[in-house]
């Protein structure tokens, strides 16, 4: 269920450390933003999509991914038409589905792992100042991973019990049980963490 | 009871739960054990209806789970493997009553069911108390009588023993002896089984033995190896 | 911090991934989807308090952003911070935050239930919705041009589903503090 | 092993969920009993201090479990009642490593041991595994083999057997048998301890019973009124 948007391959992008592609990242939609220039826009634009379209994904599931926020972005320009001079419209349209396919980009070529080494490091300076510690903000993240298909099938078990006492399955009398239980193992995960030793209270 | 089951089987995804199966329950007290995974709970849900036949069909007292599901539902009360998760209400009394508004009845007639089904299990004292501190036997107990006030004729109880002492395990064993319903009953403790009128063994998806408790059992012990 | 609110945090966190597991409702003039998963932030603040809550917020984003495809609809990546929702998704973090803090200034224990079922509605209101659309709807703007007027004009579509979901949230938020209260209390 | 308590008791709030007690363990294999609710998980939590006495005191080999808490923990190994709660790591060998990990082992160590702990417990297979996604049976051994991995010298298991099947129960129990560490065994199924050293009965926060299984188990049946 929670498997990772990263694709497995060898582009340009792959190869370049994280770190590279979060600033190239950043300082692309700054860039973007400061440019009022269509032709920039445009440019970026073809840059990016060669990009993405180079990581290894088949066009359907590359076209997939970013087809929900492409719709909305065209749906977007065409507002803008009646609203904002075509030129405007044109640089806006291009600059956002710029960024929104080099940040695809960045995510398809980008491990998991990757990622929390580079977060690790991001943390240090937080971590020396004693404001938390990077180990767990992983353990956190790993928790969730854990945890997302239990709490899944308990959703669906109290679905079932709806259904079986022939209840209306009602959002409400759902979610109220589904974090009552779920949060009442919070003692039992907190006491097994503490028992392997993980971290001092 | 009358629960027939018709070259039924059932699948999820690539694998298959149940293999084809033809059977008629009409026994008043019929056990079911087998291996963790072997079907058991599958097998006790198409009953009810919580999991449709991927192919075939069953009739509970001639209606059908899948056309007729809602009939079927009222007609056979089941009682979960996690009861915890059955249990909706935040308080035990609302819960209990819970099934029954729903159903439309009066506040007196409520009121007077829901007393007699706490009665009944001799949990009179639980009526106030907050669904989630209840203790493990607890829970059960409160499980059966919310599912049995809505006047179920079959009663499904899947490993209604489970983390339970031996004085509640006792105690729900007796419960579940003296239901006036008819009942099908799976459980990992063969103690519970001993004395139904009749025992299903399921292994692997298949029913590999089905007949008085001592055979079944025997089969049983040979299968698991020990 | 301890474990156990470490344990609480990330499970919120998997409850708001659940939550996603909802499919979105996409309104052809604005955006940005409904979504269930914004309950999440009046159920979090109200449930775990502001600093909890906010920080469960914070790893989900981070879950968004190493690329899980944890928002509705089978979504998430870098891309997503990019495109117009943008605001609202980083805005879910301070709206829970606000939600909590109010929650938790207004609800005690001992008060008539009535009292505790409008200080969750006012807390969700003003954090779920008021706070986050002063986030959200600028970003709007500012990715896509669209003047703030037109936006908010559209947003207002969101309203009937986001006073539902604090309606819900409400009565979600005083069971569990009626069954296994959590919220910090404070003056 | 040498545990000690002294004059410990333990409340929770307004509840009494431990009465003082003195007493001293030493013999490899002790087993603990009683109904629902008596006190056994918070005795055993005692040991390794996850829960600390409201009075008194408990030593560790030496150790106080209060002061030197973390040096408890590696000694007493827990492994708890509901096993899937215990497996905090999305993959099996992730979670196996994951008590390593912070106590700064080298990767190659971690898997060294990792493998000798698979190994033990005949779940290599079980490696890549998604933790949510293994049987009851399978839960509990791999929540062994995470526990036993960091090397306790002591283990403490609440209730291992719960649903099992009697293939897995009986699995389980042998492992359990052939485990070369001190163990702590609390249960429901009796048969698992007919056979330790010492069998304590506890009964609403008191200890009521303590000596050869036997005896322990015949006072149990009193108390349990079956
Ligand atoms: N909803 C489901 N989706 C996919 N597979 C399922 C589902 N429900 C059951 N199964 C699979 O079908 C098989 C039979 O499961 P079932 O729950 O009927 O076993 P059981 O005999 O009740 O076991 P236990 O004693 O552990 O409760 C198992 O292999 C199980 O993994
Ligand atoms: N964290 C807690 N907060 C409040 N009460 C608690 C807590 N833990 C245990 N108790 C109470 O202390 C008593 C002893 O509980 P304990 O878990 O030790 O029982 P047990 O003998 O292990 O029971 P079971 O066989 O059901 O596991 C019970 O009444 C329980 O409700
Ligand atoms: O892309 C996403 O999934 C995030 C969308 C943010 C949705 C906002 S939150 C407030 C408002 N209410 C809704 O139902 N949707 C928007
Ligand atoms: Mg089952
Ligand atoms: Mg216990």
């Amino acid at each position: 269920m929670l498997t990772s948007l990263y694709v497995e391959g060898n582009s340009l992008l792959h190869r370049w450390p994280v770190r590279a592609k979060l600033i190239a990242l950043v300082t692309l939609s700054i860039g973007l933003f400061l440019s009022a220039s269509p032709a920039v826009q445009a440019i970026a634009f073809v840059v990016a999509a060669g990009l993405y379209l180079s990581v290894g994904l088949p066009l359907r599931d590359a076209l997939k991914r970013v087809g929900f926020v492409f719709l909305t972005i065209f749906f977007l320009a065409a507002v803008n038409l009646f609203l904002l001079p075509a030129a405007d419209v044109a640089t806006l349209t291009l600059r956002l589905m710029a960024l929104v396919l080099f940040a695809a980009a960045v995510t398809a070529t980008t491990t998991i792992s990757a990622f929390m080494d580079e977060i690790t490091i991001l943390l240090g300076p937080l971590e020396r100042l004693g404001w938390l510690r990077a180990a767990d903000v992983s353990l956190a993240l790993g928790l969730v991973l854990r945890f997302v298909p239990d709490i899944f099938q308990r959703y669906q078990a109290i679905r079932e019990a709806h259904r079986a006492r022939g209840l209306p399955v009602r959002p409400l009398t759902i979610i109220g049980p589904l974090i009552i239980l779920t949060l009442k193992d919070a003692d039992t995960i907190a006491a097994a963490i503490d028992a392997r030793g993980f971290r001092r209270q | 009871m009358d629960i027939r089951f018709t070259e039924c089987a059932v699948r999820f995804g690539e694998r298959v739960a149940l293999h084809p199966l033809t059977l008629t329950l009409s026994e008043r007290r019929i056990g079911i054990v087998g291996l963790n995974g072997s079907g058991k709970t599958t097998f006790a849900r198409l009953i009810n209806g919580l999991v449709k036949p991927t192919s075939g069909r069953v009739t509970v007292n001639g209606l059908n789970t899948v056309e007729d599901d809602r009939a079927v539902l009222s007609e056979a009360g089941f009682i979960f493997q996690n009861p915890q998760h059955q249990l909706i209400m935040p308080i035990v009394a609302e819960d209990i009553a819970f099934g029954l508004k729903n159903r439309g009845h009066s506040r007196e007639d409520i009121d007077r069911r829901m007393q007699a089904a706490l009665a009944r299990f001799g949990i009179e004292h639980l009526a106030k108390r907050r669904v989630h501190e209840l203790s493990g036997g607890e829970t059960q107990l409160v499980a059966m009588a919310s599912v049995v006030v809505t006047d179920p004729k079959i009663l499904i109880l899947d490993e209604p023993t489970n983390q339970l002492d031996l004085r509640n395990r006792r105690r729900v064993a007796d419960t579940i002896d003296g239901l006036p319903e008819d009942t099908v009953l799976i459980t990992h403790d063969l103690a519970l089984v001993e004395n139904v009128d009749r025992l299903l063994l399921f292994h692997e998806g298949r029913l590999a033995a089905d007949g008085n408790p001592g055979d079944t059992i025997r089969r049983y012990h040979e299968i698991a190896g020990c | 911090m301890n474990t156990r609110d470490l344990v609480l945090i990330a499970l919120f966190a998997a409850i708001v991934v659940v939550l996603g597991l909802i499919p979105p409702i996409t309104l052809g003039f604005i955006p940005v989807p409904i979504t269930a998963q914004s309950m999440g932030v009046m159920l979090a603040g109200c449930i775990l308090g502001a600093r909890r809550g906010a920080l469960a917020f914070l790893l989900f984003l981070l879950l968004v952003a190493i690329g899980l495809p944890v928002l509705s609809g089978g979504r998430g990546g870098l891309a997503v911070f990019a495109g117009p929702s943008g605001g609202f998704i980083i805005g879910w973090v301070v709206a829970t935050f606000v939600t909590g803090l109010i929650a938790e200034r207004n609800v005690r224990e001992g008060q008539a239930e009535t009292r505790q079922f409008i200080g969750f509605f006012l807390a969700s209101v003003l954090g779920g919705i008021v706070v986050l659309y002063a986030i959200g709807m600028p970003w709007v703007s500012a990715v896509t041009g669209t003047p703030l007027t037109a936006v908010a004009a559209g947003s207002l579509a969101f309203i009937p589903g986001d006073l539902l979901k604090a309606a819900i949230a409400t009565l979600a938020a005083r069971a569990v503090y009626a069954g296994y209260p959590l919220l910090p209390a404070r003056a």
